[in-house]
């Protein structure tokens, strides 16, 4: 029991620092992408958070980013093995193509995330630790705080930047 | 034992959903608490084993959404 | 008895009094209230095993949204 | 085990006023974790998919819709 929630912890720091990095990589907190995306970007800041990150958080509510990609990678990881992590990266260009967004980020997140977990299988880590673990770092950055994270999110793009 | 958690949690959802959906006054709010009620009824149709029914019904709940966005946005201008 | 069945009823009972007595008296509340019984019907047929009454009864749904959608803005242009 | 942090999102999602968007996003993804635990079948994939999409394109179109309203 004890060792499989240190599994846990460890997927939780992997899948968030993964879909920060990928999301960061592909200039998400620039600018809001939709309308939508402004509009909660703005209400953030105006709550006293942070900008950019604001529209960051804007951006992974309204389309299926880096961190819907690693979710559904291992969702596939964990039914049907690397086929199943690449046919998750098909269905979120898809689910992207839908909601008026290029896709880039969605899909090179969802491949890199299927090599890693892939990679840490071979460890000792199930892809269900991976599946809670994202639905962790989730909690996280959404879930607890909106202007804690969103400042947090807005350094990093700062010292990217 | 596992199962009967989930039923549990479900069913808490589902209501908690409907109440919302039903006490609310603004109707961007009610639009919310129907995506919350829709979230407690999909792992309802997937336990009993119809994957294709939650799939359609997964596709068709926004669409309808969509549908009632478009008077609401109407209405304002 | 199936659980799925007492949450159907008690979902289509709620969605019922929302519907009859709605907090603003106008057809935009009633119309978002009407998906209330909606899933609890939806749930009371899947208590059954029905398949194919599940997805007719969704994809009719979806159909009658739609219509009561045209039939409000028509009104509202009318008034 | 997935249940606790799903119950989790649960409690967290009931406060706040028109930004409560946020807390829909993170019970949409305990219910997509949960939905490919409670099943593994292949099809089970398309399934998770298909509803985190749809409620993807659900909570974009509110946003707007909002954004939309606030401008006039």
């Amino acid at each position: 029991m004890l060792e499989e929630f240190g599994r846990i912890v460890v997927a939780t720091v992997i899948a968030w620092i993964l879909f920060l990095s990928i999301d960061i990589f592909w200039r998400l907190p620039q600018k809001g992408g939709v309308s939508g995306a402004d509009a909660i970007g703005t209400a953030i800041s105006r709550h006293g958070g942070d900008r950019n990150g604001g529209w960051m958080m804007g951006n992974i509510i309204c389309s299926p980013d880096a961190s819907a990609g690693t979710l559904l990678a291992a969702c596939g990881v964990f039914v049907a093995g690397i086929p199943g992590g690449i046919a998750a990266a098909v269905l979120v260009y898809v689910g992207n193509r839908i909601c008026h967004d290029k896709g880039y980020a969605g899909t090179s997140g969802a491949l890199i995330a299927t090599f890693i977990i892939a990679g840490c299988m071979q460890i000792g880590f199930m892809a269900s630790d991976f599946i809670a673990g994202m639905v962790l770092a989730i909690l996280t950055i959404q879930g607890l705080s909106h202007t804690h994270a969103s400042r947090l999110i807005g350094y990093f793009w700062r010292w990217r930047a | 034992m596992i199962e009967q958690i989930i039923t549990l949690g479900l069913t808490g959802l589902i209501f908690l959903g409907a109440a919302a959906t039903a006490l609310w006054k603004n109707p961007f709010d009610k639009l919310i608490g129907l995506s919350l009620l829709s979230a407690g009824v999909i792992p309802l149709i997937v336990m009993r084993g119809y994957l294709d029914v939650a799939i359609v019904v997964a596709i068709l709940i926004p669409i309808s959404t969509i549908f009632i966005l478009l008077l609401l946005g109407r209405k304002t201008s | 008895m199936t659980p799925e069945f007492f949450i159907g009823l008690g979902l289509i009972l709620l969605g019922t009094v929302s519907v009859a007595w709605a907090s603003p008296k106008d057809y935009l509340t009633r119309l978002i209230n009407l998906e209330i019984p909606a899933f609890g019907l939806l749930l009371v047929m899947l208590s059954f095993d029905e398949m194919l009454a599940l997805l007719t009864f969704i994809a009719v749904a979806t159909v009658s949204t739609f219509i009561f959608v045209r039939v409000i803005g028509k009104r509202e242009e009318i008034n | 085990m997935s249940i606790a942090l799903y119950g989790a999102a649960r409690t967290v999602l009931e406060k706040e006023t028109l930004l409560k968007l946020p807390f829909v996003n993170v019970m949409n993804f305990g219910i997509a974790g949960l939905i490919v635990f409670i099943l593994p079948h292949p099809l089970t994939l398309v399934a998770a998919a298909a509803y985190f999409v749809g409620s993807t394109l659900e909570a974009n179109a509110i946003a707007s819709a909002i954004a939309r309203r606030k401008q006039e």
